[in-house]
């Protein structure tokens, strides 16, 4: 028997798809259920009280909670979301809701027993619901009570050997797609320098000292799959210097029709047989590719490696073997100026460790940011502000093209005092002397 | 409920304390198969829709059955993920970054019980728990975020309306007909907490009234300083006014915030810094829906999403307008679309006067930029038009 | 013999291409050669010391005209470029050197003898140097005295019939490429519109009472001759709105090589035999050509009229039947905020007289800007800083997907309260009645 | 000199007096064969370098012959053009919207004893007075401004500069062997006076040094608060100062401005607004080159041409690096350029990393955009570039 009626969440259960009013169900009657068993040390109705909570807003349109709220472990700045509800006395389940991140393992493999143990301690200690996983990477735990919080914490550093994420203005927690564990495409270990460098900067992590929040993500390779050039401060992205290596047995094989193009991925459509000229030649931007003697060739110095030709066949293409990555700078959501995607500043940085080499970017960076960096402002902002001369002086990168998509259009050109012969102080009488009134 | 303490003493909160020890290191969470063969991945195959298949240097080879699950996810249901991961995949299992869950499996003569287990799983609502899918050129995951869930800025709700969108569209999770892939996202502010701002669809919570303003609590709640410099248009000024006092009915002077409301888009930011001053409004509240960007670097730079529907109210519980123009955007996209073509290339290569014809969307002024120095680079600055 | 050295100068009378030394140097050489005849109005070395002046700035690498200076002829604002040297002492001759602006006939063909008018009243009232023709596109007289400028008045519109040109913040002189006068493509007369309306805007040109200067540029197709789209407030462009005309036998005749392509544009270089899918349909920037059965097919629904495949196939291509004109706003130079392209804002109007359609157009857009604009302001700039939607709304043209090169990225949109139910007003008693602190 | 009156009364300037007149109407001036055939032409041909043929409906044929000119004309060699015009062209002749002549006759035989006659006048420095060409696929006329000439605020030369140009690259007026049609363009200062922001390739005056002051004149000369307000970055502030009256010695207090150089990117706006403020200086002014715009909306939208060269001094009377910058760009496109392809199209499809590896040119972080928001989108926002 649920404890409120909810008439209209009770219609998103029905359709096809994972109803998460079915699951907050499921786990509130799960609660109460198992409240003899477990000596839960959260109200037993927070799921309840949950979805009451949600109902209201269903009906109101407008959002039930309160605005932030400080809360969190003692001598770390992020981790948990403070939240409450503005309307306890009805739902008094979920007068505080907390959030703890859980700093998940990059590429968000996971063995079950790990999970379970989780499972269990959030169960226990908390509402049960959980988001797997937050759209920064976190694993994250939705909803308990500000006494929970050290606990939650002891137990997971001290029986699970695993920390919390970041929250606030700090490094948050770094992401990485699953990179060279199951992807052929992965140009440097990129779940590695995640873990690498989110040990390297925990302190960043767990203690803000930052003007604004800041972000790194890692994607093997520029297909992007954890969207890193779209909403991280730093990204880093795989790629090669040298030339895609070519099977031409299995180009013949895809001319052929013996092997599907893009793993598959069109399968479910009809599309005709597969055409290398219109669908790989054609389509490479930078139109380097081209068919001799029913061989594919390919001029790598032109190919900008956008991953095209190597997504349509996989079997044929392979990565080059002079390995690394770039990074770029800068991506941010919309808040407050527009949105903004990484601007490339390294061209290319082996990915081996230690990673020096990337630190010293990295470090750079945070040192120019933490003093020039106003109040809220993302280093994406901060790029904008100072103009992207300054980042380069800042890391001590050479200015190339190929940091801009085109040279400015604008001949508005701010030359540096140490620029122009003769300086910049002029003596007005020896203007006259030339210039008469 | 009695209090049950882990161990740890808050009168010393630094004994035995154990700190910034990160995450765990990813390799203790690999399936031996993928241990054994990281980083020497030779290709893949997407042998039916859901279904990946990796091959290595070695001949191994990795199946991964990827399910799409609506992320809010009680240890209930996780436990259920868990036991069926124990059951075929060595008690292993993986989420992908767009909230689906891969099982993975080490030959191929294990998939097919995998997949009769997962597709039998179906909540009491009748929703599958594990639906099969979301691979190659179809449509995956909706990435979301709180929305009136667990946030205190959502001008919608994203559980909600992920639901109803993925509930219209859900033959195209477990095909791959489309001309690409088509990534929708979900944010439910202006916050865009995800990759809203450069996905193919991408529906969006937004409020259409400046803020309310409590002036009984601005000065206590607020430092109004950081709420005024919070204003991405300077729409807020410092100022005083005259209150009631609730308890004693006198009047009084208090310091307060004053917000030029024409000046105001809605963004949200001063509520952030200023609690006094909140948004969410049953008739103001509502999405924006936008199209055409993408992320990956494939064949063109990624691309930012562009607003194609100014508004669509908050229909609660289940969105109609929302889903109906989902799929006509969906529908126009599958019919128009040339391989290899994402949803924004396809836009791009019509034209936006042809866009909004062949998807029936209306185009408003509100579509117009207007905000900063940038707008006037989205004014069509040519007579290459179509008529 | 020269008046001043000039051993820098002289160094610009070598090389084929026209020196303007030289030029000068003739004039200057006729000036004293004929002093005897004419009675020269303005110093019979002014020419000289413009060379003297000239040479000094060569030297020292500086300017050497002072700023500005008010000068003009009785109740206009404009058409009169003041302009005094910084070293009269040295160079009486160009002491005073203001520059006449001729209001220039639409297309700029001339009749010999209204020319030789002209060359006659500029010998004897000014310097004799003229710039055939300034940017705008105005005769330039180069260099005469304040005492001359009425009366060079009143020879112009009592001899010649003829007035000036504008300058100062009011409509520049209008210009217009040759359009329908020797060009195939023109989809309107541009030359009659420019005329037009130069003479229905004969006070705007003349009395300055806008904001800032305004230009009207008419280019008769999407080529863009006259550059309207870079560098006039308004400009108007020629386009159709019916099907390209096709003549298939001169498009076989361009395939089979017996045409030059491009009108022989390309025939300095051997550039391969004529390829028209390479050449023209896969240059088509929609590609809406195809060939079937040897025949072109256009599908010009899709068409944006871009000129490219009329440019390549003059003989077989022709514009439209149905043609008038696109008026695109806002462009001008950097100052101060960076250079614009007008933006499109009447996508088609046809180009016929009375031109009513236009005219509104154009005063509904000056009524707002003269409102509205501020000081040196463009209206490029008024329209960024107000938004192009007001454009829309004080020209009352609906909006478009036309108006747009994509619809904005960015969802901060200026909702208006009237258009959101229940309007911005919110009772805060209201809210907390939901919503308890 | 005597003064010799027009007729105009300067005690009673309204006497007799017209205005708003405007121009002459153009077909006063159309030349009969251009007059019977107006917008019924059919086709037209470049029969050879600088030589235009047109086709009417009619049958009718104009022949031009298009003949360069350093814009800069005195009346004699004015005369001479109109004496050409005579003696070929029954008296008419026209301008084109780039400086160049146009003399058209109405049939064939026409035209060789015009070409000849036209290229047998030479100035007696040696160059041409009408070198033909300018059409089609090759260089035609620098559009150009005043330069040290006429105007108050250049910060090189036009005319001087034109010529040094125009002579490295003359072949290529003469020939049509380019791509596409390359359209140069010169202004003396950033006013831009011309189409300088959108030419294949545009040089273009620029100062390096923010304004002197002088402050005995700011306040005689200037209204104060306008030469504030013109400062597009806000680098200037009013201010009072000390300074010693030349004539009495002594020392007086005045109202002036003061500019903060660092934010100075040497515009001249303020100029504009207050003569007190000079921007001319030997050592700081010089040319920026630009390339990479265009106007037709062929094939695609006008574009912008880009800063790809910071800063050439002012080498006096020929400027060889700039020559030596012009011949290397020329030179580039000419061997890289596809048919059809303008400057900028080249630039694009080979990428600028390219473009300055194959122009020899050298990328400085000039170059890069930092002027205000738009800045941002010109950054390189994806992974896709050339090594
Ligand atoms: C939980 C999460 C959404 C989710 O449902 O997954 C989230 C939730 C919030 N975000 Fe976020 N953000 C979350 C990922 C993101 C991302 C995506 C990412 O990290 O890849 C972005 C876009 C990328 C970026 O950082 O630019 C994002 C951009 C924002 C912004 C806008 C920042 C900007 O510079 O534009 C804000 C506003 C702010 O910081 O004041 C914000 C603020 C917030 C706050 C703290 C609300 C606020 O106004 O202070 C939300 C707390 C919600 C709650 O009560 O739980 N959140 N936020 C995500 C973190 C989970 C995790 O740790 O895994
Ligand atoms: C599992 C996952 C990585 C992870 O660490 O979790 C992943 C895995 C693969 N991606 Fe991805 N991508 C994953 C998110 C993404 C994202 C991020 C996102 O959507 O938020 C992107 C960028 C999307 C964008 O551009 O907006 C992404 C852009 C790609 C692309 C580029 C596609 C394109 O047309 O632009 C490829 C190449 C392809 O599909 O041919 C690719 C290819 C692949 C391959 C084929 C790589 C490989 O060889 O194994 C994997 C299977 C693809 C498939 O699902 O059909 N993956 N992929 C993510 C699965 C998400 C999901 O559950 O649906
Ligand atoms: C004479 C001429 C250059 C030439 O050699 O041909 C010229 C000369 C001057 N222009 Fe210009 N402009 C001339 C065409 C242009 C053009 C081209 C056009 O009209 O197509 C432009 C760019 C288009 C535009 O208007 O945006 C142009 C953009 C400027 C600007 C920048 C305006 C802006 O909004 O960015 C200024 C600065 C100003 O107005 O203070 C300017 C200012 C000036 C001043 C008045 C100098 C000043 O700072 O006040 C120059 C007077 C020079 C003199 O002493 O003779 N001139 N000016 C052109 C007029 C001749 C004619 O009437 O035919
Ligand atoms: C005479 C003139 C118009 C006038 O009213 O004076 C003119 C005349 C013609 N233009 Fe033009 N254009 C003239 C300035 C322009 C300009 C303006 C400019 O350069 O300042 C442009 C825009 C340039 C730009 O995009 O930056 C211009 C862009 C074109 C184009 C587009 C070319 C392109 O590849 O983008 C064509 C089409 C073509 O050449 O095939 C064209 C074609 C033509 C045709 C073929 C039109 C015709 O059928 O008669 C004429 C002869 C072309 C030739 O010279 O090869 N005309 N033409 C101008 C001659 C200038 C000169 O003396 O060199
Ligand atoms: S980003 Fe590249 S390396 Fe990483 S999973 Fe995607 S395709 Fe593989
Ligand atoms: S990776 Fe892209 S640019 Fe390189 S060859 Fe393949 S399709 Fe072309
Ligand atoms: S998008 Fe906005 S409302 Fe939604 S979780 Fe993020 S901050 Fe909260
Ligand atoms: S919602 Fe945004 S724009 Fe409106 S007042 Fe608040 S901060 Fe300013
Ligand atoms: S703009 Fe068009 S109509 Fe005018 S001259 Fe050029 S090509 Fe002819
Ligand atoms: S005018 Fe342009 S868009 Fe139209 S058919 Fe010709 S090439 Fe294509
Ligand atoms: S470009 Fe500058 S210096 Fe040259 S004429 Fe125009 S305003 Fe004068
Ligand atoms: S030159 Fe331009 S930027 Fe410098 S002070 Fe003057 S107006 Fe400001």
């Amino acid at each position: 028997m649920p404890k409120h009626e909810t008439p209209l969440l009770d219609q998103l259960e029905s359709g096809p798809w994972p109803s998460f009013v079915s699951d907050l169900k499921r786990q509130a009657e799960s609660r109460t259920q198992k409240q003899n068993d477990i000596e839960y040390q959260i109200p037993v109705d927070v799921v309840d009280d949950l979805l009451g909570l949600l109902e209201l807003s269903y009906v109101e349109k407008e959002v039930h909670w309160k605005h932030g709220g400080i809360v969190g472990v003692f001598g770390y700045g992020g981790g948990v979301i403070g939240r409450y509800c503005d309307q306890p006395q009805k739902f008094p389940g979920v007068a505080h809701f907390h959030t703890v991140r859980v700093n998940q393992p990059a590429g968000k493999f996971y063995k079950t027993d790990f999970l379970r143990q989780l499972a269990d301690l959030w169960d226990f200690r908390g509402s049960g619901v959980t988001n797997m996983h937050g759209s920064t990477g976190d694993i994250i735990l939705l909803g308990t009570t500000t006494p929970q919080l050290e606990e939650i914490f002891f137990e997971l550093t001290h029986n699970m050997n695993q920390d919390l994420g970041g929250s606030g203005s700090n490094l948050r927690t770094p992401e990485s797609c699953l990179g060279e564990s199951r992807c052929e495409w992965s140009c440097y270990d990129a779940q590695e320098l995640c873990y690498q460098l989110t040990m390297e900067y925990q302190d960043e992590l767990h203690r803000p000292a930052f003007p604004y929040k800041f972000k790194f993500k890692f994607d093997g390779c520029p297909n992007g799959c954890v969207a890193s050039i779209a909403r991280s401060d730093l990204s880093f992205i795989g790629t090669w210097r040298d030339d895609i290596r070519i099977d031409q047995e299995a180009v013949a094989a895809y001319v052929g029709g013996e092997i599907q193009p893009n793993g598959g991925a069109h399968a479910g459509k009809d599309w005709g047989p597969f055409d290398i000229q219109k669908e790989v030649i054609d389509l490479c931007p930078t139109k380097c590719m081209w068919m001799e003697g029913g061989k594919l060739k390919i001029n790598d110095r032109e190919c900008t490696r956008c991953m095209h030709c190597l997504n349509v066949m996989p079997r044929a293409l392979r990565i080059g073997n002079d390995r690394g990555l770039s990074i770029l700078a800068g991506a941010k959501a919309p808040i407050l100026d527009g949105a903004q995607m990484g601007s490339l500043l390294l061209p290319f940085v082996k990915g081996e460790e230690p990673y020096d080499a990337i630190k010293e970017v990295i470090e750079n960076i945070w040192d120019w940011w933490m003093e020039e960096g106003k109040n809220r402002e993302r280093l994406g902002e901060t790029m904008k502000r100072q103009g992207f001369q300054k980042l380069l002086e800042v890391t001590g990168i050479p200015a190339d093209p190929r940091h801009v998509e085109h040279p400015r259009f604008t001949p508005y050109i701010f030359w540096k005092e140490e620029e122009v012969p003769g300086g910049f102080e002029r003596d007005i009488a020896d203007y006259r002397s030339r210039h008469p009134k | 409920m009695a209090f049950i303490s882990s161990g740890y003493n808050p009168d010393k909160p630094m004994e035995n304390r154990i700190t910034d020890i990160g995450p765990r290191h990813f390799t203790e969470f690999l399936p031996p198969v993928i241990k054994n063969n990281k980083g020497k991945w030779l290709w893949h195959e997407i042998i039916e829709p859901g279904v990946l298949m990796h091959k290595a240097e070695s001949g191994d080879e990795v199946y991964s059955v990827r399910v799409g699950t609506a992320r809010i996810m009680g240890v209930e249901t996780l436990r259920e993920v868990l036991d069926i991961a124990d059951k075929h995949c060595d008690g292993y299992v993986r989420w992908t970054t767009r909230n689906n869950i891969e099982f993975m499996v080490d030959s191929k003569d294990k998939v097919q019980p995998l997949k009769d287990d997962l597709l039998s799983r179906k909540f009491d609502g009748g929703s599958y728990k594990f639906p099969i899918g979301g691979t190659g050129a179809g449509m995956t995951n909706i990435v979301h975020t709180q929305g009136w869930i667990h946030c205190h800025t959502p001008a919608t709700d994203a559980s909600g309306t992920v639901k109803v969108v993925m509930d219209e569209l859900f033959e195209e999770f477990g095909q791959m007909r489309m001309p690409a892939q088509l990534r929708i996202s979900m944010a439910c502010c202006l916050n865009m907490c995800g990759a809203v701002h450069c996905s193919d669809i991408a529906i969006l919570g937004y409020h259409r009234k400046p803020p309310a303003i409590d002036h009984e609590e601005v000065d206590n709640l607020c430092e109004i300083p950081l709420a005024v410099a919070a204003c991405p248009t300077a729409a807020i000024r410092p100022t005083k006014t005259t209150i009631t006092d609730r308890k004693t009915g006198e009047e009084k002077s208090v310091k307060t915030v004053a917000i030029k409301n024409e000046r105001c888009m809605f963004c949200g930011n001063c509520y952030t810094m200023c609690p006094a001053l909140p948004l969410t409004d049953a008739e103001g509240d509502g999405l924006v829906i936008m199209a055409g960007g993408k992320v990956s670097n494939r064949i063109d730079a990624p691309k930012f999403s562009k607003v194609v529907v100014a508004f669509i109210p908050n229909e609660t519980p289940r969105w109609p307008s929302l889903a109906k123009c989902m799929r006509q955007m969906v529908d126009a996209y599958v019919k128009g679309a040339k391989k290899y073509e994402r949803f924004g290339h396809w836009a791009e290569r019509i034209g936006w006067e042809r866009f909004f014809e062949v998807t029936g969307l209306e185009f408003t002024h509100h579509l117009i930029d207007d905000f900063r120095d940038p707008a006037y680079f989205t004014w069509r600055q040519t007579t290459n038009f179509k008529f």
